[in-house]
């Protein structure tokens, strides 16, 4: 590698002086004889190879980021089989299937742009850029219709998967499970006077195992022990209103195996996690398509539309793996 | 390796002298706005500098407290025990994540690094200078967290505990080690670029001082273990805003797998505190006994050995946590193959001093006292490999001092002496030697018996992060805390001679040490981009072409007479 | 040593012991505390004790070596301004370096045997282990024995294999006997398990090394009769508090101690059980409840009546028709109704504490004007008799 | 110096094309088929998911997502002609996730048995209070409390 930049490495002492204040010394007209080359780089292959192993090493972090996350998966999945078989069902294949081949198309279009911009096409790199960016968009409306769809149905991660929907029960747990970690009341330390006047339902820190119960489940559970009058509704699903609380069919199903809400939790997390990236991957786009269309890009300076796209690649790369590991469970 | 053959003129201090006096990076550009935006990895790396000397300064304000509130079983300066577990878990996250990590890499790596390699800049300074203020901002996070009512986790972020302690301050405090991580990484990610493709010719990768190497290292880890913080914290934050369970066994998740993920990047992350540490110390030790630093090669592995092995020995905190036996087994086995490397280089270095030629400088001492808390730091180490006696003393003082004495008696040290070492580099002064060797001395001393006392109380069986004790301890503890003091006072003496250097001092020569590698051969401060012509590689341990010269005060290098940079020269030395 | 005297002193724990000899092997006796150790009471102090000192010999020959060697080097080669420096170093010595590269293998090979053998003593109970099971919480412990009755103190039979079930019910805790060398930490949502012999009885039993109405925990009369027990894994603002002793009484002690602990709350008569059993149970609120006012992790019991009474929710109709009903609920659900301004970090006592129990802790709460705020002594003592 | 003899063929396959001084151009007709070939493969999971081939089914779809992953790689991401090193990058990330992998899984793998569901009895009864197949407690404190004689 060092032979490499040995043979391609210029001498020029002289130039060095050349520079003023070092603010504009680095941009991208930096040096006397080439607009494109930084001043502390010695040529534009230097150049070019920096950036390359630059985003890979930014891109081998974002593998390690996501790998937590599958390693998680992995774990759930061992210590709780028959969760992920059971509740994969509930997850649209077709739709699964639809938003890969989109992102696979997008990855296409996303080559072939990098491509026009090495080969100085400027029209067909705007255009494949837009097309990318359409892809993007396009993958992100089906997951948008895919949460949506679950999220009516209750099919959510934590304790509100629990919590038979459009009942006020149900709202006022769901408010609360809402409220209570983003409000001061989390914030609450012992002798902490700040947090007076905080009403006790927010009071209660995040994931406390009893913030995560209907309120009204604690005093008839103890009744019941004290010979108290009996449970008040809602605390465990009435036939009565398990009807009206359709959406949350799978509370219903006695079949359902416990902790299946882990399983939702962890596609959130994964999905959740690769959509924030492509919609940072949409940003990255915009602004290649703004300078593309400016006519920044050129032969001699496309390095910006390959590394975004590397970026944009790996982004698809990781939903190949997401895809059969949520939606095609046996 | 071949490398073109380059154009030899004259003695390099040619280019020491090629620029109008008194214009160097400091002086090059004036006003705050020419600090605020700099693209300079000098001028970052000194941001970095003083930003984590005061995030020091603030842990170790927390540090003297813990000890402070210890003088005496019970209540001592605060009633409230949740005060106390505030104290001990600021001091771990500030030291860990705005200090230790960030120190060497960021701070001195940033300034020396590319200055060492004969490189103009790191390789995307933009990058440097938005990691500089990621850390900034986890700093300011850090600070915010404790307005917000605290944080009383401990650095390790356990959980059930931390998603369901009522703190308030948790989730910006894993918010700000979540930022930290990214500037840790983005700096890791430019020195392995700027190491692999910014190499003058000449610089071929078995030339490179140990001190890049050992950064090289350390970047490798940065770049692969840090994002698993990230993604662990990121769950650990969601986990407590929005209840999602991964890690409640309330909700059937596992608590265990957390501590796998913290373990994962927190193993490594103590050889992205130890790693530069050795890297420096095989500098000093090197300039300073004038003589070619022993087995090169065998360090240089060592610490790309090191760095590979440290991801495989994490289980070896969890040994008593609910890990599987088997696990633990293999865990134990693999931390030994840890040992192995470090006592390499501790031979490395003992054996360089031998028939060296040993000026005592105030790095030496620092070097000194490094090789000493070294040795202690790792051979208790071994404790805790071990399985059966890892069971006893595993989250007891012993771990407290053992940790101390690797992460502070080394890494920390090792920083300090690294800064008396390229002071006059960085800002053209000399520092009173004579006081800056007193303070090494009792900062020495006053450590050793801080934490000393912790390896006899942590094997009696005196659990950490205990805010109140059984009184037999308090004799113990009594003595640590005044070995703190101590030290409190010895780093108020360093303080005293690096900043009365910006008084006093002489103007520092642009050799002071008498040292070979490249950030010795451009002035002192160096100009704003390092070399007025590419610098001429020679072997960066070969000093028997060091003159001293009277009339600058320091030393000049003979290039010329270095058959590596000259060919023509006829000077003998044996080649390796 | 203070162990074995105390050994040789009853010769009724004494004849146990040798019992305990008979059906369990070769005794170990507690051997004297170290420099490092404390004493090491149980079976597995001795292979433990031998792994570190085999490390620590290690240590300090290795220790003494590189120090020797840098301060000799160091003056021996001094160098001072001026002088040329010496050129007749070697640069590297590969033998010399795959030497010392092969010496530290080879012993950490070894280290890691010793370590590894001893660990297996420490992992593995033996099938005829006495079980017993641990709840820990914040910030108490809880030990349950065969028979159903439960302690706050660990304690155990001598002479036989102590298996302890140890579950965690809200966050990690880890138990810890640094003179049995036990450390395990307890993990929610799986079962950990830890185990013990110790073959020496102490202590006395029955006797409860302190008094249950003290407000402060204080040691035992003499501190070698009891081991210490501790939570290592940091669990918050009680963590420091979660000490514990562990007793080892004699097989006939022990179980004849486990059948008055199982009835004690039986025997007491309904009127009494407020000033018998409630001080004795209120040993496990005083972590973060007081008696005379002042504001811990949870409010004070002082005055709780009437303040209960206020709450808006307390009352005819309401949500708790009465103060008694109050009580029962926030010891068994805590976080139903958490008093403003205190977290909700009370765990729930559901299966620890029966009926009669909180009858009990209702009763004290009434009277408590009776009991001194301070030590929580019961002032009508005679009156009562 | 493979990346420059790669240019060489390329500069011949498709003459009169404007071609950058530095990396590689990556033919129109090896882009295409990648693409093809990785909707045909997507198609090919889907379909095998319906075959039921019980334990197999998993490794199956994971090896079909490994190929595509590969060619994703080496074509539109270049590794094919790039330089190793960042090949040596990726696969080294990818190894080292799979190295996490491997000891947390054979961790829980073997303490499995002491596990169960839900934590301590009352945060166990809360969850089961909520919904019928919220977590149970599998294995039920028999705890008796203090005075219990049973």
């Amino acid at each position: 590698m060092s032979q490499t930049i040995a043979s391609t490495h210029t001498q020029h002492g002289a130039e060095a002086h050349g520079h003023g204040h070092d603010g504009h010394a680095h941009g991208d007209h930096g040096h006397a004889h080439d607009p494109n080359l930084a001043h502390h780089f010695d040529s534009l292959q230097q150049q070019f190879d920096s950036a390359k192993l630059g985003i890979w090493l930014f891109l081998a972090t974002e593998v390690l980021f996501f790998g937590g996350l599958f390693v998680a998966y992995a774990i759930l999945r061992m210590s709780h089989p028959e969760i992920f078989s059971y509740a994969s069902h509930y997850l649209d294949t077709v739709m699964g299937g639809i938003n890969t081949c989109v992102l696979i198309l997008s990855s296409v279009t996303m080559a072939m742009a990098v491509r026009f911009a090495q080969t100085n096409r400027r029209g067909g790199l705007i255009a494949c850029l837009i097309l990318t960016f359409m892809g993007a968009i396009g993958f992100l409306i089906i997951k948008y219709f895919e949460y949506s769809h679950k999220i009516h149905d209750n099919l959510v991660w934590g304790p509100s998967f629990y919590v038979p929907p459009h009942d006020a029960e149900g709202d006022a747990e769901a408010k609360m499970l809402k409220t209570a970690p983003a409000a001061p009341g989390a914030a609450i330390v012992v002798n902490n006077p700040a947090t007076f006047a905080i009403p006790d339902l927010a009071a209660k820190p995040a994931v406390d195992a009893s913030a995560v119960k209907p309120a009204s489940v604690g005093p008839t559970g103890v009744a019941r022990a004290s010979g108290a009058p009996a449970p008040a509704p809602a605390a465990e699903p009435a036939p009565g209103h398990s009807e009206e609380a359709h959406p949350g069919t799978h509370l219903e199903d006695k079949a359902m195996p416990p902790n299946t809400h882990l399983f939702f939790a962890i596609y959130y997390a994964m999905t959740g996690l690769h959509g924030i990236h492509v919609v940072a991957g949409m940003g990255v786009l915009a602004w290649l398509t703004w300078r593309a269309i400016r006519g920044d890009f050129s032969s001699k300076n496309f390095t910006a539309v390959d590394t975004g796209g590397l970026y944009w690649h790996i982004v698809d790369l990781i939903w190949i793996f997401l895809f059969p590991l949520f939606y095609l469970i046996h | 390796m071949t490398t073109i053959p380059l154009p030899s003129s004259g003695p390099v201090r040619d280019t020491i002298e090629a620029r109008p006096e008194g214009d160097n990076y400091l002086t090059h550009t004036r006003g705050l706005f020419s600090w605020i935006f700099t693209l300079d990895h000098k001028r970052i790396g000194v941001m970095y500098m003083w930003s984590v000397l005061g995030a020091f300064l603030l842990g170790g304000i927390f540090a003297l407290l813990v000890r402070t509130e210890l003088l005496t079983p019970g209540p001592t300066i605060t009633e409230d025990a949740n005060t106390y577990n505030q104290w001990f878990t600021l001091h771990g996250a500030i030291m860990v994540f705005l200090v230790i990590i960030p120190s060497i890499p960021a701070a001195l790596g940033n300034i020396i690094l590319p200055v060492m390699l004969g490189a103009k800049d790191v390789a995307f300074p933009r990058l440097n200078l938005f990691s500089y203020y990621l850390w900034v901002t986890g700093a300011i996070l850090c600070i915010a967290s404790l307005a917000m009512g605290g944080f009383d986790t401990g650095w390790t972020f356990y959980t059930p505990y931390s998603t369901t302690t009522t703190a308030g301050g948790v989730i910006p405090v894993l918010t700000a080690a979540f930022v930290l991580g990214f500037s840790s990484i983005f700096t890791g990610l430019n020195f392995v670029v700027t190491v692999h493709k910014l190499r003058p010719p000449g610089m071929t990768w078995f030339r490179m001082p140990l001190f890049l190497w050992a950064l090289y290292a350390t970047a490798i880890i940065q770049v692969l273990a840090t994002p698993v913080l990230g993604i662990t914290l990121l769950l650990l934050i969601v986990e407590r805003t929005v209840n999602i369970g991964i890690f409640n066994p309330a909700m059937g998740g596992d608590p265990v797998l957390y501590q796998h993920f913290f373990w994962f990047y927190s193993h490594p992350a103590v050889y992205i505190m130890i790693l530069p540490a050795m890297g420096i110390i095989s500098e000093i030790i090197a300039v300073n006994s004038h003589r070619s630093i022993f087995g090169y090669r065998f360090i240089a592995f060592s610490s790309i050995a090191i760095a590979m092995f440290s991801f495989i020995v994490w289980g070896h905190h969890m040994f008593t946590s609910g890990q599987s036996a088997l696990l633990n087994t293999l865990f134990s086995a693999i931390s030994f193959s840890v040992a192995i490397p470090s006592a390499v280089k501790v031979f490395n270095w003992i054996a360089t001093l031998y028939k060296g030629s040993v000026s005592l400088t105030t790095p030496m001492w620092y070097a000194l006292a490094f090789l000493f808390l070294f040795t202690i730091g790792g051979l208790t180490g071994l404790h805790l490999a071990t399985l059966s006696t890892d069971v006893h003393l595993h989250d007891t003082y012993f771990v407290v001092a053992h940790f101390h004495y690797v992460m502070m008696g080394s890494a920390l040290i090792a920083m300090i002496g690294g800064l008396h070492h390229w002071w006059p580099k960085i800002f053209g002064r000399m520092y009173d030697e004579r006081l800056g060797t007193i303070a090494c001395w009792i900062i020495f001393i006053g450590f050793n018996v801080t934490f000393f006392t912790q390896f006899i109380l942590g094997a009696k069986g005196m659990p950490r992060r205990y805010y109140d004790y059984q009184p037999e301890f308090q004799v113990y503890h009594v003595i640590s805390t005044i070995g703190s003091y101590t030290m409190a006072f010895g780093f108020v003496l360093t303080a005293v001679s690096l900043f009365g250097s910006f008084f006093t001092g002489r103007k520092a020569p642009a050799n002071p040490w008498g040292g070979r590698s490249l950030e010795w051969q451009c002035a002192s401060p160096p100009p704003f981009d390092n070399f007025a012509k590419a610098p001429r590689v020679g072997d960066c341990y070969d000093f028997s072409v060091v003159h001293w010269d009277e009339k600058t005060g320091g030393y000049w290098v003979d290039e010329s007479a270095d058959p590596e940079v000259n060919p023509g020269a006829g000077g003998a030395k044996a080649a390796h | 040593m203070s162990m074995t005297s105390q050994i040789i002193s009853h010769a009724a724990s004494k004849a146990s012991a040798l019992a305990a000899l008979a059906q369990s092997g070769a005794a170990s006796e507690p051997t004297a505390p170290t420099f490092w150790m404390p004493t090491g009471a149980s079976t597995i102090a001795g292979g433990v004790d031998h792994t570190l000192d085999v490390i620590n010999w290690i240590c300090y020959v290795f220790f003494a070596l590189i120090l020797v060697l840098m301060v000799y080097f160091v003056v021996k080669y001094r160098h001072r301004k001026g002088e040329r420096f010496r050129t007749d170093f070697p640069h590297h010595n590969t033998p010399l370096e795959v030497t010392w590269s092969i010496i530290p293998t080879i012993i950490v090979i070894g280290i890691f045997v010793v370590g590894f053998r001893s660990y297996l003593d420490i992992y593995t109970a033996p099938k005829n282990a006495f079980d017993i099971k641990v709840t820990a919480q914040k910030w108490a412990w809880n030990f349950q024995y065969p028979n159903g009755a439960t302690s706050d103190d660990l304690y155990v039979p001598a002479g036989r294999p102590v298996r302890l079930i140890l579950r965690s019910s809200d966050v990690l805790h880890s138990l810890y006997i640094p003179d049995f060398r036990v450390k395990r930490d307890i993990v929610p949502g799986r079962y950990t398990y830890a185990w013990f012999q110790c073959d020496y009885p102490s202590g006395q039993p029955g006797k409860s090394p302190r008094d249950p109405n003290a407000k402060k925990v204080e040691g035992p009369e003499d501190p070698a009769q009891v081991y210490n027990l501790h939570c290592t894994e940091y669990c918050g603002t009680g963590h420091s508090k979660m000490n514990r002793y562990v007793y080892v009484l004699d097989e006939a002690s022990f179980s004849q101690w486990m059948i008055d602990q199982s009835q004690w709350l039986d025997k007491i008569p309904e009127e009494e059980l407020f000033f018998k059993a409630g001080p004795k149970i209120f040993a496990r609120c005083q972590q973060c409840h007081s008696l005379d006012g002042t504001k811990g992790i949870g409010p004070s019991w002082q005055g709780i009546v009437e303040r209960v009474k206020a709450y808006p929710n307390v009352g005819e109709g309401k949500k708790y028709g009465t103060w008694e009903d109050y009580v029962r609920t926030s010891i068994l659900v805590p976080g139903d109704y958490v008093v403003p301004t205190y977290g909700n970090v009370m765990p729930s006592f559901k299966g620890q504490l029966n009926d009669k129990a909180i009858d009990a802790v209702i009763g004290y709460m009434e009277h408590l004007s009776d009991f001194d705020p301070k030590t929580g002594k019961y002032l009508k003592a005679d009156a009562a008799k | 110096m493979a990346h420059h003899a790669h240019h060489e063929s390329h500069h011949a396959s498709h003459a009169g094309e404007v071609h950058p001084e530095v990396g590689h151009v990556v033919p129109v007709k090896y882009l295409m088929a990648a693409g093809a070939a990785l909707l045909f493969l997507t198609v090919i999971t889907v379909a095998s998911h319906s075959v039921d081939m019980g334990e197999a089914n998993l490794p199956v779809a994971l090896f079909i997502a490994l190929i595509k992953a590969t060619i994703v790689a080496l074509v539109f991401m270049h590794l094919r002609w790039d330089r190793p090193f960042n090949l040596l990058v990726l696969i080294g990330s990818i190894v080292f996730v799979l190295i996490m992998l491997a000891f947390a899984m054979m961790d829980v793998h073997q303490n499995l048995p002491t596990m169960f569901n839900g934590n301590a009895p009352e945060a166990a009864s809360t969850m089961d209070a909520n919904a019928p197949g919220a977590p149970v407690a599998q294995v039920r404190s028999t705890n008796g409390g203090i005075g219990s004689t049973n």
